[in-house]
């Protein structure tokens, strides 16, 4: 065997953080390997897994940093960018004040970049700083916040293998998630019930034993029908009400009269099939809810997030080992971003801005002068979009995308070009980049050190296995040098990832004891909160008291309110959009890896049979879709895996979300994605 | 094969009691000396079609069920396996067989696998040579037995417990939904 | 190859010759070739070959190719290249050709050879290799009820 | 090792982990695809007949069987000819005459096996859709099959009710 030293890395995809071990060999990486004793994914990888390789030494990777100037992109030395960086920046901050400012952080990004480049936006002067949470697991941090004290999953992704009923809300692990779906599948071979509710017959509902299709964004029906069913018929936990939460008479009276035959008008759901999902969930004696996009991204996405946490809560599926609720989160680490306080709202620890001791608290701890940090929470990503150009007139989007994955994506190019100055740090010449004034190389995974947290709140360390191509730098060092330039060093006084963590770990009390040290002992991670060294962490939440201030957890009543958009006689077609497993977030990197792209190169539209008919379409016709902000062009996929009067596209392709809606959830201002009346014209000629 | 009808092997699953006895029985009627003492030792070792699994904490046997529209009769490519009219059984032609493992693969109850020499796979053949297959004579609570006993036998005890409720005994409904056999 | 003093002509039975690649890829200086056009397949060979190489010969299946060694002073009259083509065969269920219909025939001969079963044979040979992954994971799936039927 | 791949394509979920891995382990060429069928996948691999149709029909005999390694090449024996592709029933065999290797088809990562690693498809499929111990895969069959017809009766998990040496019996197949 060659002299290749194998490197375990957490795979850069999605946060079920697979370990895949890299063949390294004098500054190169040969090839990979599979981590066959790694306890989170066995040696199992997805097809995302496999081509994590295929970006490192992409021919298209930034090699140096890249200025805009009128005879096209100019390419200048790492003293010139930071330089003009910080110089634009401080014209910005003198001329119209720091909130003018906005910060883009990643969720692909390490805990301590997300941490530094928050602390940077505060330092400046701004809370305007946020990252992609915002467009997925938002509704989340405002739905279960309240209610349980934390937006996080209650257990590890393993458990779901103890449950005797999992139930999906709006959620397709198989396809998102593919390595944690062997626990379901495990579920399975002990004889488990799988319910899935969702639009579509996704891979997750093959093998589920009823599948409730039901209309884009009426979960909220469902799910209070089911709640009826279970109140009407005493199959709630009284015992585990009684101890553990409050508030359960409000939302017994808001259920009251949303009997099941009120929700199969309005879901398309049978009545019998809503009363047998709430019979094996509420009678099972361990069961487990699992819900993602499907739930959040919707203008009721806070309301519905609540009704997933009470039907877990009435039902006593909580806080015990497989029992739990997951939010099961998209990218690698966008939960340690929320962690970090990458948001406009919540600082380090999920304090919240407008609380006078946290502010207080990291003033002292960042040794920043009393009231520098402001009361109001800063601009969220649609409203950083709306306003640039008017009262933002400088953003740095690190990692981000958003002329892919905002809404409307016509607006926001449009909002981004009125920027007096935009800088754009990533991996490759993205949409957004090309809109930039000024593009930084970053460095990939497995080219920088650092912890990242999963959807199970496993914090694991991926160490650095090669050098970055090129000038490309990590995104940590970018900013702490950005930082030094705009004079602000003394914040910033970190040498290593491993310095950050340190500040980290004294700051975010949940990641108390998580070292790096211990970080890279510990095989599969250790589990927040995990407050100091000794202690082992907590894979199972609220075993015995919720983490609100009277340790009881509030239930909250429901009330149903249509999606903003219904199908009427011009647009007769709901489209709703979501994830595909061969391809990620904005596609920036798979469209880019051969082995993903070849396999699925076209952006395609799931139509049902009985519509494509009266359409006159075929199979892989070339179709347009119209909606009222806007129209794309799509490959026709004819398949009995969609409701009638359902279409579904996929996000990763920079069109879609050229016609999706930017209405927003109030109190989580995510926007709503899974639900725009369409219509539908046959276009001529086949499909490529 | 003559033409008569070979009768199915049924199980009264409340009758199992996981003893084996019917696998031990199977592979010795298909050992190449047929009896014990000389089946133990034979290499390549019999194969039993027969598979006592402990299901959800009773123990089950499962035996090809000779289905008569089979999974392993429609996906096998060069139609090895067929449903025999005559003898309503699914018999395996090794001569036609390329042994690619499709049945073994389609065969919802799993009682289909790879053959070790004798046969690309093997499956139940109900006992070609015996009249009472070896798994029924060797059962010792009669939990497998030929389907017409097993048919009258179980009408007969319906019949008892509906002239019971007859004469004021349980209802009928209880019983059945309470899933009593 | 320097010319060497030998020179020998390939007589080609174009009768027996199924189409197959084997000639073309075991010439040492691939100057035998082939291409599918339309529902054709046309080979190419030389006339006339260089001395003690028998490659081709020696790898046809149908032994359709014989090398006569040839005068190496006679060169005025030079034997003309061989080009000859064969007939493919369209796939049963998307039109493709896939084959030449020979190797289909001898393909069928042995294999009903080998099972005695004609009928049998008879259902996946005259299908392409791609229309027979589809064709087998159909009657997988409906051997074993587990096609999906549209969402209503 | 019982010299063929058990497919249990019920479990599979499309993620195409087992492609991708066959490439990464061979260096290209698609040993193992995914079919579909009204959008459901069946992954599609040389089945290692025993009694193979592409063995036989091979002129130089280059096909052989035998139970641990399936359907192996003996490669210098090859003359690329690619009747073995027409021949077989799956269409899983692909003959590139002027490539390198020119027959593409399953080896059961013999060369993986060889240093003491499981297949790559094998190891990499979450649901263990793909099996190297067909009896271990049949046996996960039976026990998740139905066995009480009785109305209305689910299964209860299989708790392990029988006792350790009973099971220990039953896995000696």
């Amino acid at each position: 065997m060659s002299t290749a030293i194998p490197v375990r890395t957490v795979c850069p995809y999605c946060a079920v953080g697979c370990h895949l071990d890299l063949l390294v060999e004098n500054g190169r990486v040969k090839g990979l390997e599979y981590a066959v004793d790694s306890p989170v994914n066995a040696g199992r990888l997805c097809a995302k897994g496999h081509a994590a390789l295929e970006i490192l030494y992409h021919p298209d990777r930034l090699q140096h940093p890249i200025q805009r100037s009128p005879s096209g992109w100019k390419p200048v030395s790492w003293d010139h960018a930071l330089e003009t960086a910080a110089e634009k920046i401080r014209n910005i901050v003198t001329a119209y004040g720091p909130n003018a400012l906005a910060f883009l952080s990643t969720a692909k990004g390490t805990n301590e970049e997300n941490y530094l480049v928050q602390k940077l936006a505060r330092v400046v002067g701004t809370h305007n700083v946020d990252h992609c949470a915002r467009l997925c697991h938002a509704s989340t941090l405002t739905g279960l916040g309240p209610m349980l004290g934390l937006g996080a999953a209650t257990n590890p992704l393993s458990d779901l293998s103890q449950s005797h009923c999992l139930f999906f809300v709006g959620s397709n692990p198989a396809e998102n998630h593919p390595v944690a779906f062997r626990w379901v599948q495990e579920a399975k071979d002990r004889g488990a019930r799988i319910l899935v509710a969702d639009p579509r017959r996704t891979p997750t509902a093959w093998i589920a034993d009823l599948h409730l299709p039901l209309r884009p964004g009426t979960d909220l029906a469902l799910l209070a029908a089911m709640l009826h069913v279970i109140f009407q018929e005493r199959l709630q936990d009284d015992a585990f009400i009684a101890r553990r939460t409050r508030g359960v008479e409000a939302l017994r009276a808001s259920v009251k009269h949303t009997d099941p035959t009120w929700a199969a008008r309005l879901t398309g759901v049978p009545a019998r099939d809503i009363v047998r999902a709430a019979r094996m969930y509420a009678t099972a004696p361990r069961a487990s809810l699992i819900y993602c996009m499907g739930v959040t991204q919707h203008v009721v996405g806070t309301e519905t997030v609540r009704a997933c946490a009470d039907l877990a809560l009435v039902t006593g599926h909580v806080g015990s080992l497989g029992s739990g609720l997951f939010p099961v989160r998209g990218q690698d680490n966008v939960q340690g971003a929320c962690d970090m306080g990458a948001l406009s709202g919540l600082l380090p620890g999920y304090r919240p801005v407008t609380d006078r001791e946290a502010r207080a608290f990291f003033e002292s701890a960042w040794g920043l002068p009393p009231g520098a940090l402001g009361a109001a929470p800063g601009l969220t990503v649609t409203e950083m979009e709306q306003a640039a150009g008017r009262t933002v007139r400088g953003l740095i989007a690190i990692g981000e995308n958003p002329v892919v994955t905002s809404p409307e994506s016509r607006k926001t190019r449009e909002s981004l070009q009125r920027l007096d100055f935009l800088v754009v740090v990533d991996l490759f010449m993205t949409e957004t980049a090309e809109l930039a004034h000024l593009v930084l190389p970053a460095a990939a995974w497995a080219e920088k050190s650092g912890s990242r947290t999963n959807t199970d709140r496993r914090v694991q360390w991926s160490p650095k296995a090669v050098d970055p191509p090129g000038e490309a730098r990590p995104d940590w060092k970018i900013v702490i040098d950005l930082a030094h330039r705009l004079g602000l060093g003394q914040f910033f006084p970190y040498g290593s990832p491993e310095d950050v963590l340190e500040e980290i770990r004294r700051i975010v009390p949940a990641y108390g004891g998580i070292s790096a040290g211990r970080l890279s002992q510990a095989a599969e991670g250790i589990a927040w909160p995990c407050p100091d060294e000794t202690h082992p962490g907590t894979p199972v939440l609220y075993e015995n008291h919720f983490a609100t201030e009277d340790g009881l957890a509030r239930l909250y009543p429901i009330e149903f309110r249509e999606p903003p958009e219904m199908p009427d006689a011009d647009f007769p077609y709901c489209l709703t959009t979501g994830r595909v497993s061969l391809h990620y977030n904005s596609g920036a990197m798979t469209r880019r890896s051969p082995s993903l792209f070849s396999r699925s190169p076209h952006l395609f539209v799931e139509i049902h049979p009985d519509d494509a008919a009266r359409e006159g379409l075929r199979h892989r016709d070339r179709v347009r879709l119209i909606t009222r902000r806007g129209s794309i062009e799509a490959q026709a996929h004819v398949t009995g895996s969609v409701c009638p009067g359902v279409l579904f596209a996929p996000f990763h392709f920079p069109q879609t979300n050229a016609i999706t809606q930017n209405m927003l959830d109030p109190s989580a201002k995510i926007p709503e994605f899974k639900t725009a009346a369409c219509r539908l014209e046959k276009m001529e000629g086949k499909g490529p | 094969m003559e033409g008569t009808v070979r009768e199915r092997v049924m199980v009264r699953l409340e009758r199992c009691v996981g003893c084996r006895s019917c696998e031990m029985a199977c592979r010795v009627a298909h050992s190449r000396s047929g009896i014990l003492r000389d089946a133990v030792c034979e290499e390549p070792r019999p194969l039993r079609r027969i598979f006592v699994e402990q299901a959800a904490d009773s123990p089950a046997p499962f035996l090809c069920r000779h289905c008569e529209d089979a999974p392993c009769v429609r996906c096998c490519p060069t139609g090895a396996l067929a449903f025999d009219e005559e003898s309503r059984l699914v018999v395996y032609g090794v001569e036609r067989c390329i042994g690619c493992h499709a049945c073994v693969m389609a065969c919802p109850f799993g009682v289909i696998q790879p053959g070790r020499g004798d046969g690309y796979v093997v499956k139940c053949d109900r006992c070609v040579g015996r009249e009472e297959p070896a798994c029924v004579e060797a059962c010792p609570t009669k939990a497998l037995v030929l389907e017409s006993r097993f048919l009258s036998e179980r009408r007969r005890r319906t019949a008892i417990q509906f002239v019971q409720a007859a004469r004021g005994g349980p209802r009928v409904e209880d019983m059945l939904a309470s899933g009593s056999p | 190859m320097r010319e060497t003093p030998t020179r020998q002509r390939l007589i080609i039975d174009f009768e027996k010759c199924c189409g197959c690649f084997a000639c073309a890829a075991a010439c040492p200086e691939k100057r035998i070739a082939f291409s599918d056009q339309g529902t054709e397949r046309r080979f190419s060979a030389p006339g006339v070959c260089s001395g003690e190489c028998e490659t081709c010969r020696k790898v046809c299946p149908v032994d359709a190719i014989v090398l006569e060694p040839f005068p190496l002073e006679d060169d005025e009259c030079h034997p003309p290249a061989l080009t000859w083509t064969l007939p493919l065969v369209r796939c049963r269920r998307c039109g493709e050709p896939f084959t030449t219909e020979k190797i289909r025939r001898m393909t069928m001969e042995k294999l009903t050879m080998l099972l005695e079963a004609p009928d049998a044979v008879s259902d996946w040979v005259p299908v392409c290799l791609a229309c027979r992954r589809i064709e087998e994971a159909h009657r997988v799936r409906t051997a074993t009820r587990t096609l999906p039927d549209p969402l209503r | 090792m019982s010299g063929f791949l058990h497919v249990d394509f019920r479990r599979c979920t499309a993620c195409f982990a087992c492609e991708t891995a066959c490439r990464t382990a061979h260096g290209g060429g698609l040993r193992i695809q995914l079919a579909f069928v009204d959008g459901l996948p069946v992954p599609l691999m040389c089945r290692h007949c025993e009694q193979s149709p592409c063995a036989a029909v091979c002129p130089e005999h280059a096909l052989v069987w035998d139970q641990d390694h399936g359907v192996t090449l003996l490669a210098d024996r090859c003359t690329r000819c690619g009747l073995c592709a027409v021949a077989c029933p799956f269409g899983v065999l692909f003959v590139d005459p002027f490539a390198q290797p020119s027959v593409i088809k399953c080896d059961l990562c013999r060369a993986r096996r060889a240093e003491g690693k499981r297949p790559a498809c094998v190891l990499t499929c979450p649901t263990e859709a793909i099996t190297e111990e067909p009896h271990h895969s049949l046996r996960r069959r039976r026990l998740t099959t139905p066995v009480f017809p009785i109305a209305g009766k689910p299964p209860r998990p299989f708790q392990g009710g029988a006792s350790r040496a009973s099971r220990k019996r039953n896995d000696m197949v």
